[in-house]
Order: C-alpha cells, then structure tokens, then sequence
C-alpha cells in the first residue's frame, strides 16, 4: 500500500473540502496518515453533500412515523404501503451546482440521478416533477438559464419516457446568481420486488454495470459542498453530459432484475461514485467490499485509482449479486446491451479495500468513512434587521397602481402566469396514467387495475421565508396539502429539499434551523411523515445567499379518479364559496415583489389546525362530488384565484366580499393578501347547503361570495376586469418574455 | 464545434455502435459535433476572422464542454 | 379469435406498454416483438410504438431501421399487411424507406407535448376506412423532430395518389400555421405508403383511448385495421 | 452532414437572428449539420475512402434531408 504522506497543504485540504480539524480527526481515527487516494475518498464521503454534517443533527426532529411508512428516510429513497401489496418510493433531490455551471446537462442529470434513487429500489418511475428558481425575467441571461433548464429537464425525462407531471417555477431577483433545480420522482413497486442498497453475505461479488468510468465529474460532492466563486469556470469538468438513452436501458434491466433472488443489493453510483454507492451498501449491510479497479471499464486511458473511485461517471449501478448466480444476471444486461462487470466482492472486515494492479492502495474502516466526520455545528444567530423588518409596513411607498391595474399585473406575473411554456415541452403524458395534466393544482397519475390514483405536488417557500423562515417552510407544507385536498387527495407522505446558503454564516444557520423545525412542524401537526429528502447548501454567489428555499413534494391518494374535479369553473349559473377565513398576508407577497417594496411587513397568517380541518372539509366535498371545482389560494390571493378559476374555465364571475377594506388598506389586502387556509369552490346552485353542512362540521368558515357566469371577473365595490383581458394578462406572463427561440 | 475530448459523447457511443453493428469493425470511435456554415461580409479576411472567433466564443460555442475551430473561405461579390 | 398485434420494442421504445393497453382496449392480442429477432411471432398487424429507439442519437429512427426485426417488417408491409408507425415508429418507417419523406426538428426547435386536432384526408387503408375523409380527431403529440419533409416533387405525388393521411388542423378541421404544432409541410401529420397498408403518424393514437385520457377517438383507428382483416 | 439547401433550417435562422441581436449585422446566413469524427483502422487511404462513403450513404447521412462529404487524415501506427 502507498505510505501515507506528509500532511496535506491547507490549499489541497480546501480543494477536498476538508477542514483541518477534520484531517486530524481521520488521522487520529485511523491511527496512521491516510495516502492521497484515502484522503480523496474521505473528503467526498465526509463532504457536506454526502455526509449531512451540517444538518443530520437538525433533521432528526423530522418524523417518519406513520402506519403507512414502510421504509423511512436512509435509504435511496422513501416508501409508503398503498395497500393491496403496491407501494409507492419517492424522492426530491437538487442539482443546483451542476446546473448554474451548464443547464442543460446539469438540469438533464439532476433527473437521471432522482430515477436511478427510484429504480434502485425496484420501482418504476411513473412520474417526474421539478422545483425551479431563477432570477428576473426581464434579464437575458436569467431568460437563457431559465430556457435551458427546462429543456435539460425535458430531454432527460422524454428521452427515457417517465412522464414530467408536474412542478413549481418561482422567479426572483435573489436566485440571480444560483438557480435553483430540485427534481422529484416517484415510482411504484410490488411488496416482494422491493430492493435495498445492502451488501450482503461474505463471498459474494459486487457488480458494477451501465456506462464506463470516465473522467467526468470527479470530485462533484466537494464541489456541491462549496460556494460557486468567480473560480468556479476551473472546475468545469465537474459537469458532466448524461446518456438518457443508456439509462432507459439500465432501468429495465435492473427492474427485470427487482424480482429475481439472485439480486441481493442494488445502488445508484451518484455523488463520490464508486466510493460512496459501495461504502454505504457495505455499511449498510454491516460488512465490507474489496474493489478491484483493474476490472473496472474506463471510457478514457490512463486513468488512475483516485480518478476511478472518485469519477461520478453518470448511468451505473452497483449490485451484489448471489454467488454462483453472476452469469444469469448478466444475461439480462447483456440483452440490454449493457456492459456489466465483476469488479469486487464482499468481505467481512467492515472496510472498502481497493486494489489496483495487484496491490492494496486503500484500506479504509468504514464506520470511519462513511460516519466517522466530526460534526459540524456553525454558530446561529438571527440577524437584528429580521425584527425591524417584521413590523414595517408591507407596502411602503403605497400602491400607486388602481386594484384593477394590480390585479392584472399579477396575473400577468410570471410566477401566477400560465406556465404550459415550461411543461408542454415535457412529455407528461406517456404511460398513458396521466389523468390530471400540469396546469392545475396537483397532478394526477391512476394507479392500474384500482380506481385509487395518486396526486402529487411540489411547492417551495417564498419571499416570506426570508422574514420567517418556520413560517415559510410551514406554508409550504400548507401549500402543498391544500393542492391534494383540491383534488380531494389525502397526504401519504412528504419528501423535502432544503435549499440554503453557506452554512458558516451565522444568518444562514439560523435560517436553517428555523426552516426544519417549521417544517417538523407542520407536518406533525398535519400529520404526515417525512420519508425521504437532501440537502443543498452553499448556494452563495460572490458572498450573497439565496433564500431559505425548502421544497416540499406530497404525494396523496385520491379515492376515485373517475370523479375528479374540473379544472377551473365549470358552469355559469354555479355558486362561489370561499371556505377557510379571510387572513390578511402582505409581508412578502407577490404583489409586493411587483412593487419592488423589499422583503417587510408581517408574513402571511397561519393557522395549522385550522389548516388541517379546512383540507379534510375541501377533501370531503371534493371526494363525494359536491364541489365541481375546487382552487386553493396562493400567489397574488383571492383574486387572483379567483380569475384562474374563470380563465380556465373560461367562465366568469361575480362575487362579493364579507369583508369591507380599510380605509388606510383600500382593499388591497383583502384581494392580494396571500393568508393561508383558504379555498374557492363551486357548487351546483342547489349544492350550497352541503358546503355549509360539510363546512360546520369541520368547524371550518365557509362564506357563499356569488355566481359564475358573465364575461368578466368581478368582485362588486371593489374591482372588476374582463376576463379575456385576465386570460390575455395569464398567458402572457412567461410566454411573452420567452417567446422566440433561445440558442 | 466538438466535444472537449474528457466530455462524455453519447451520441458518439451510439454511432459507434450502430456502425459495428453494420459490420464496420474497423471504427475505433466517433464524436459528434455541430457543423455551423456561417455567411458574412467582412472587409478582409483578419477581420472577419476576429469577428467569427468571437462569435464563436459569446453564441455558437457552449464553452463548458464544446472546443471550436473554423476556417474561412472566400466566396465571391 | 381476436387478432394478434404485434408491438416494436427497441432499447429505447417507450410507448410499447402504452400500445399494448390501447391493443387491448381495441380487442386485440397485444404481442411484444424484440428488435433483435427477426421475429413476427404471428403477428396480423404490426405496430412500430413511440420512444427514442437508440436514443435517436444521430437522427431519429436511423439506427433502428436495420435491427434484424426490421427485415420481417419489411416482408411483412410488401406483402400487403398492415403497419403503424407512431411517432418514433413513423420515423423510423421514413428512415426504411417504407414511407416517403423525413421528419426533421420541430420549427420552434422545442419538443411538443399537447393536444391536437387531426383532418381524415382519405378513408383508405386498414387504419383509416372506417373513419370519413374530413373527420376531425383529437389527439396528443409529443416529440422534438416532428416537421414532416419531402422533396417537392415527392410532395406533389403524395396529395395526388392519396397518401396524406392526416393533418394538423383547428376543432373544426380548419388549417393553419396556428394548428401546425411543428412546421410540417402542409401541416402533414401523418402519411401511408401509394398501398394504403403503410401508415406513419406523429401523434399517439395510444394516448387518446379512453375518455379518462380526453378522447378515445385513437381507438377508432385500430378497431378499424382489425375490423377489415378477413375473419378467421 | 449539411442539410440539403433547399430544406428549410430554423436552427440556422435562430443562429442568425441570435447574432444580429448580437451585434453581428454582417451575417447573411447560417447553417447547421453535424460534424462526425471517425477514427478507423484500413489498409490504405482508397480502402479507407471507400469505406466511409459506404458508412455515409448507408447511415451517417439521410439522402433525403442531407448532404454529406468528408475528409481524411492520417494519425500514426
Ligand atoms: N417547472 C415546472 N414543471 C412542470 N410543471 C410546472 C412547473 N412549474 C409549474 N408547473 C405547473 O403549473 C401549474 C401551476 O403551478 P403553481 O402556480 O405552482 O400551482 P399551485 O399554486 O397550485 O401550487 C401546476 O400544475 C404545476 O404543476
Ligand atoms: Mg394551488
């Protein structure tokens, strides 16, 4: 084995993203000095991007309790029992870094990764969804970012044929410099064919199959795991180009594979490569693996031990396979015209050895690899500006805008705007299950052979997460359950980003722990367990961070996907209901960002069991069919809600306000405040009584506001616009700034 | 425009294959690039030779994986 | 007895399982045919479903035409039986040179995924007689290379001999670049060989095949190819 | 492989109009195709000719969209 070497530079340890207290903690570990290839290997698995250093401490307090849970976060990815033996595995996971660095390809392999989380553990993937965040619009360079990701996104999923269902675009002047690119997946399996990333029983050999190790990507974790700076352009070969193609292949073989005994592990090669996928499967399985990299296939000649056990080489899968049974498996690869290849075997010290042309050249522990870091624990404070901004006024300057001006600059906003720009260049149709199309709240995907179906949906805080950020991760939880109830889908079950900045910053910190305990929060209170999720840090440009920015993605059942609600109205003459209670909330709204007013005022209100009651009174009324229509309330508020329900069903309205405005408010809140909790619906005009009825039972306000019908959007005493203007103003939104093509 | 050469060139994978499989044996490998013909009038041939590097640099050529080169020939008018 | 159809599967294919549900839903026998035998296994209509056969790497349909099932499809379009082409299929057909033309990158140089509106041009040929020239149905594409091509004069000859099967149109069967979701010439969207027995079409008859998908009007197209084969 | 001329090329029009926006008002025209490098083994330079024009017409290039040519260059061994 190559001695260990003299202490490492500070400048090397940087690039390893190695703290030198975390050097000499391995050291001391070990009990010798680790050589340059055990160094490599140690600062990818202890890096913040595979390790959670940061934040393992603080995702504890996340609960996956539940009877439905069946395999809870720690693995590739999360599963619920949907009953009669099928579950459902889901997954969220960000590719930020890669993607500011090239969109495409970034974007492209963000998804090729969260499918190979999926598949891994035997399930088909029946859905993509993706969280996206960009600065302005009106920048040309945010316009290309923004129109190369989602081809990225698009060209992997269409490639591969897993529909795209759905997602969550939001557009800020604070993601200018770091995108945002969150992508989810969700796949399905029989309870026998359910696999997991062990390795087990000494003797048996350790596959790796799929693309050959390349040069590409090396040392991609390190690189997730710090601050993109000016020298970022230098790390360039970090990106990588993804073969959707070769992964299609991959897939069906591996699934073909879910059902035979002669699988006994199965694990993606993501961040740190081979060193992490076969560390953790040993670990895992409380044994160890020796590699022999001489049987790995190279695309490139010359490559040497550090850059095979550290490429991240995209479409490879590790298995462990039964002894004697090597041959039957490659068979099944070899039809896919896959390469596989023999490349270790298990042994029973708990250690990943390597060895290349013969010799040992890494012998590492592993309850000293993969959890042997010392934690990390940066200091948190809350900066003073957050209780100053708190009590500002949310308008300062006032609105100079009339209510009807506002109103279809709202719509016309590209984060409240018709997004079919972003998603019909996604494939979100094949597999034929599709049964609610992106454009609505949730997505629907039937499940075969039953009349259940699962509705899906991600959506992520905003601007007020920046004043508050429990409340924001709350009210994305909140979000994300009202756009089931919608559908009348009840949560099974919660995945979750985190996306923030650099965690040495105190600000940050902060931000960070306030956002996981919100969301612990919420969703016990709202009972529902957290199942799988990751975590992106360091999303810094030169110094300035982006907002705390958690993702959540909810899957639901929906009973019966014969009876589902119309999008949008459905017919003139039906009766308007507002259930939930009128809350007001303009301290980061979405009007106020068109206003340019800053971050200030009091976050939207909250009210958690209120929340949950109101969901189970919409769940209700939507499930027996009493509701034709049901639309939740976020962005630009009520009326802005309300002129989605008309321009889609391309239907107007009349309505009128319990409420009256304050003189100082002129109504502005009462129609943009985002409030949480709330809901519209439409009935049959004989269908009122139920909604009260319903409505009471839940202890949930519920108040009739008028009819559709007509051709414009009217809100009587206030405001009125007609509705072809608010379709006109709702198309154009993100089709207007990316019309043409972008090269 | 090509492919840096550590870039992975699935398309290249591809038609390598495809090739084999035509009974061409004899193809060690390929890479697939973008072929751009470009029309301009220039004053002379440095200047136009300046003007298509920098095109080149700021549009046609995607920096992070692709290298570029081109050469210029004359037509008439 | 019902009749058998046989469905491409080449690495890459994605819309196989998507065909066989549809097969199923028109009274068929849905049989899975592996690229890489050349094998009908019986098959009375053969159906070349949607994907990215190859990853379509170099041009979409290019490798695929020569895999060893490709022969038996050939044997089996000249005698006369019946083909479908959807999406990838239908390029792949172009690239065999089964079907005249090409299909080149969407004009707005996007992929496409939605819903569109398709004019009957001729009732002629298994998929097509049961339906009437004019007849306006609603399915959805989904593709990035969809711009239907032919060389002029090849154009000329089509529209004459009655091989312009569909075209992308308005609800009311109107045309117009606003319906033509891709460029295609004359807002072509599908075309068969001079036989009729050779059909290739971009959108995906298989994704409109039940009310809970927004139209069943695909199904009208397989029902019509098994309702003319002889009986059994 | 360029496409033929008379083959309409919205990705050369979007090039074109991108470099205007560019400041490049001295393009007339552009066009895209594909660039394929192939690395093969043959006896001679005419063995070799004869093969890639038959991978050519066979596969790399579609006749009916495409124009092809190609040229050859010797690397050592
Ligand atoms: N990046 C995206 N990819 C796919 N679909 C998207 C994307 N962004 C938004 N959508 C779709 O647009 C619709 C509106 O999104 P959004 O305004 O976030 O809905 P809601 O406010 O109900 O959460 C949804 O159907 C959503 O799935
Ligand atoms: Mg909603």
């Amino acid at each position: 084995m190559t001695a260990g070497m003299a202490a490492p530079s500070p400048g090397q340890l940087r690039e390893l993203a190695l703290t030198e207290e975390e050097y000499h903690h391995a050291v001391r570990q070990l009990g010798r000095v680790p050589n340059q290839l055990e160094l490599g290997m140690l600062g990818a698995l202890w890096s913040e991007h595979c390790s959670y250093k940061t934040s393992r401490r603080l995702l504890s307090q996340l609960s996956s309790q539940a009877p439905q849970v069946v395999v809870g976060p720690g693995e590739n990815a999360g599963v619920v029992d949907l009953g009669d033996g099928l579950l459902c595995c889901f997954k969220i996971e960000s590719h930020n870094h890669p993607s500011a660095i090239e969109p495409v390809q970034g974007a492209a392999t963000g998804v090729g990764g969260i499918l190979r989380d999926v598949f891994a553990m035997g399930a088909r993937p029946v859905a993509i969804l993706d969280a996206l965040r960009f600065g302005e619009l009106d920048d040309a360079a945010q316009r290309h970012r923004f129109a190369k990701v989602v081809e990225g996104v698009g060209h992997y999923g269409n490639c591969i044929g897993v529909p795209t269902v759905g997602g969550e675009t939001y557009f800020d002047a604070a993601y200018q410099g770091n995108c945002l690119v969150n992508a989810m997946c969700v796949g399905l399996v029989t309870a026998p064919r359910l696999l997991h990333a062990v390795a087990r029983g000494v003797g048996n050999p350790v596959l790796l199959v799929g693309a050959d190790t390349g040069r590409d990507g090396i040392h991609g974790a390190t690189f997730a795991s710090v601050q993109l700076d000016e020298g970022a352009e230098e790390r360039r070969p970090a990106v990588q180009v993804g073969n959707p193609f070769l992964e299609k292949c991959l897939m069906e073989a591996c699934l073909e594979l879910a059902g035979s005994s002669a699988l006994l592990g199965l694990q993606d090669c993501g961040a740190a490569g081979l060193t992490s996928s076969c560390a953790e499967m040993a670990r895992r399985g409380g044994v160890g693996i020796r590699l022999d990299l001489d049987k790995v296939a190279r695309r490139e000649l010359g490559m040497t031990p550090y850059e095979v056990m550290l490429s991240e080489s995209q479409e490879r899968m590790v298995l462990v396979v039964e002894r004697g049974r090597v041959e039957e498996v490659r068979a099944v690869f070899d039809r896919w015209e896959l390469r596989s290849d023999v490349v270790g075997e298990v042994i029973a010290p708990e250690e990943l050895q390597v060895i290349a042309e013969g010799e040992m050249v890494a012998r590492l522990p592993l309850p000293v690899l993969v959890d042997g870091f010392p934690p990390r624990r940066p200091g948190s404070s809350r900066p003073p500006r957050v209780e100053r901004d708190l009590g500002a006024d949310p308008l300062t300057g006032g609105l100079s805008w009339t209510l009807e001006e506002a109103w279809l600059r709202l719509l016309a906003s590209p984060n409240c705007a018709d997004t079919s720009w972003i998603y019909r260049q996604y494939d979100h149709q094949v597999g034929d299950d599709t049964v609610v199309l992106p454009g609505w709240d949730a997505a629907v995907v039937r499940l075969r052979g039953r009349q259940d179906g699962l509705a899906i949906t991600v959506d992520g805080a905003h601007r007020s997460s920046l004043l508050d950020p429990r409340r924001g991760a709350q009210l994305a939880v909140a979000e994300a359950v009202r756009n089931l109830a919608c559908l009348g889908a009840r949560p099974l079950a919660l995945t979750n980003c985190l996306n923030f900045g650099d965690p040495e910053r105190e600000e940050v910190m902060w931000q960070l722990e306030e956002a996981v305990a919100g969301l612990a929060d919420a969703c016990r209170q709202l009972a529902i367990p957290v199942v799988s999720g990751n975590v992106s840090l360091y999303n810094d440009l030169s110094g300035a961070s982006i907002p705390p920015t958690p993702v959540v993605g909810v899957v639901g059942l929906v009973g019966d996907v014969r009876r589902l609600p119309g999008p949008g109205f459905v017919a003139s003459g039906d009766l308007i209901y507002l259930v939930g209670e009128e809350t007001a909330g303009l301290g980061g709204s979405e009007l106020q960002r068109l206003l340019g007013c800053g971050v200030l005022g009091p976050p939207p209100g909250l009210d958690l069991e209120l929340e949950g009651r109101a969901s189970e009174a919409v769940r209700q009324l939507v499930s027996e069919g009493a509701a034709r229509s049901a639309h939740d309330c976020s962005l630009g508020g009520l009326a802005v809600a309300l002129a989605e329900c008309c321009v889609v069903g391309g239907l107007g309205a009349v309505v009128r306000l319990r409420d009256r405005p304050t003189p100082s408010d002129g109504g502005r809140d009462l129609l943009f405040g985002e409030g949480s909790g709330r809901y519209l619906l439409s009935v049959e005009p004989g269908g009122g009584g139920r909604v009260e009825e319903v409505c009471a039972s839940w202890r949930v306000p519920c108040a009739r506001l008028g009819e559709v019908g007509g051709d414009r959007v009217e809100i009587r005493d206030l405001a009125g616009i007609p509705l072809a203007a608010a379709a006109a103003a709702r198309r154009e939104g993100i089709a207007g700034p990316m019309a043409g093509p972008v090269l | 425009m090509t492919l840096k050469p550590v870039v992975n060139d699935p398309q290249g994978l591809a038609v390598t294959q495809g090739l084999h499989a035509l009974g061409y044996p004899e193809v060690r490998g390929t890479r697939v690039g973008k072929h751009i013909q470009l029309t301009l009038v220039a004053q002379d041939r440095q200047s136009a030779e300046s003007r298509v590097e920098e095109m080149c640099r700021r549009l046609l050529c995607n920096g992070v994986i692709e290298d570029f080169h081109f050469q210029l020939s004359e037509t008439g008018a | 007895m019902t009749w058998r159809c046989g469905i491409a599967v080449f690495p890459g294919t994605w819309s196989e399982r998507d065909c066989a549900h549809w097969v199923e839903l028109a009274g068929g026998d849905p049989v899975m045919l592996w690229h890489a035998e050349p094998e009908l296994k019986g098959a009375d209509v053969v159906i070349l479903p949607g994907g990215f056969a190859h990853g379509d790497y170099l041009r979409t349909g290019a490798i695929a035409r020569f895999a060893p099932l490709m022969a038996a499809v050939r044997e089996h379009a000249l005698a006369g039986g019946p083909v479908l082409g959807i999406c990838n299929g239908f390029q792949i057909l172009c690239e065999a040179q089964l079907l005249p033309g090409a299909l080149l990158r969407n004009s707005c140089l996007q992929f496409r995924c939605q819903t569109t509106h398709l004019r009957v041009e001729v009732s002629r040929g298994p998929f097509l007689s049961g339906l009437e020239a004019g007849e306006v149905l609603q399915m959805p594409i989904s593709h990035g290379e969809g711009r239907y091509y032919a060389p002029p004069e090849q154009l000329r000859e089509l529209e004459a001999g009655g091989q312009v099967a569909l075209r992308y149109c308005g609800p009311s069967g109107d045309l117009g670049d606003q319906h033509n979701p891709n460029g295609s010439l004359r807002h072509i969207a599908g075309v068969m060989n001079a036989e009729g027995n050779v059909l290739g079409m971009m959108p995906h008859p298989e994704r409109a095949c039940e009310p809970l998908l927004g139209s069943e009007d695909g199904l009208q197209l397989l029902r019509a190819a098994l309702a003319v084969l002889a009986p059994r």
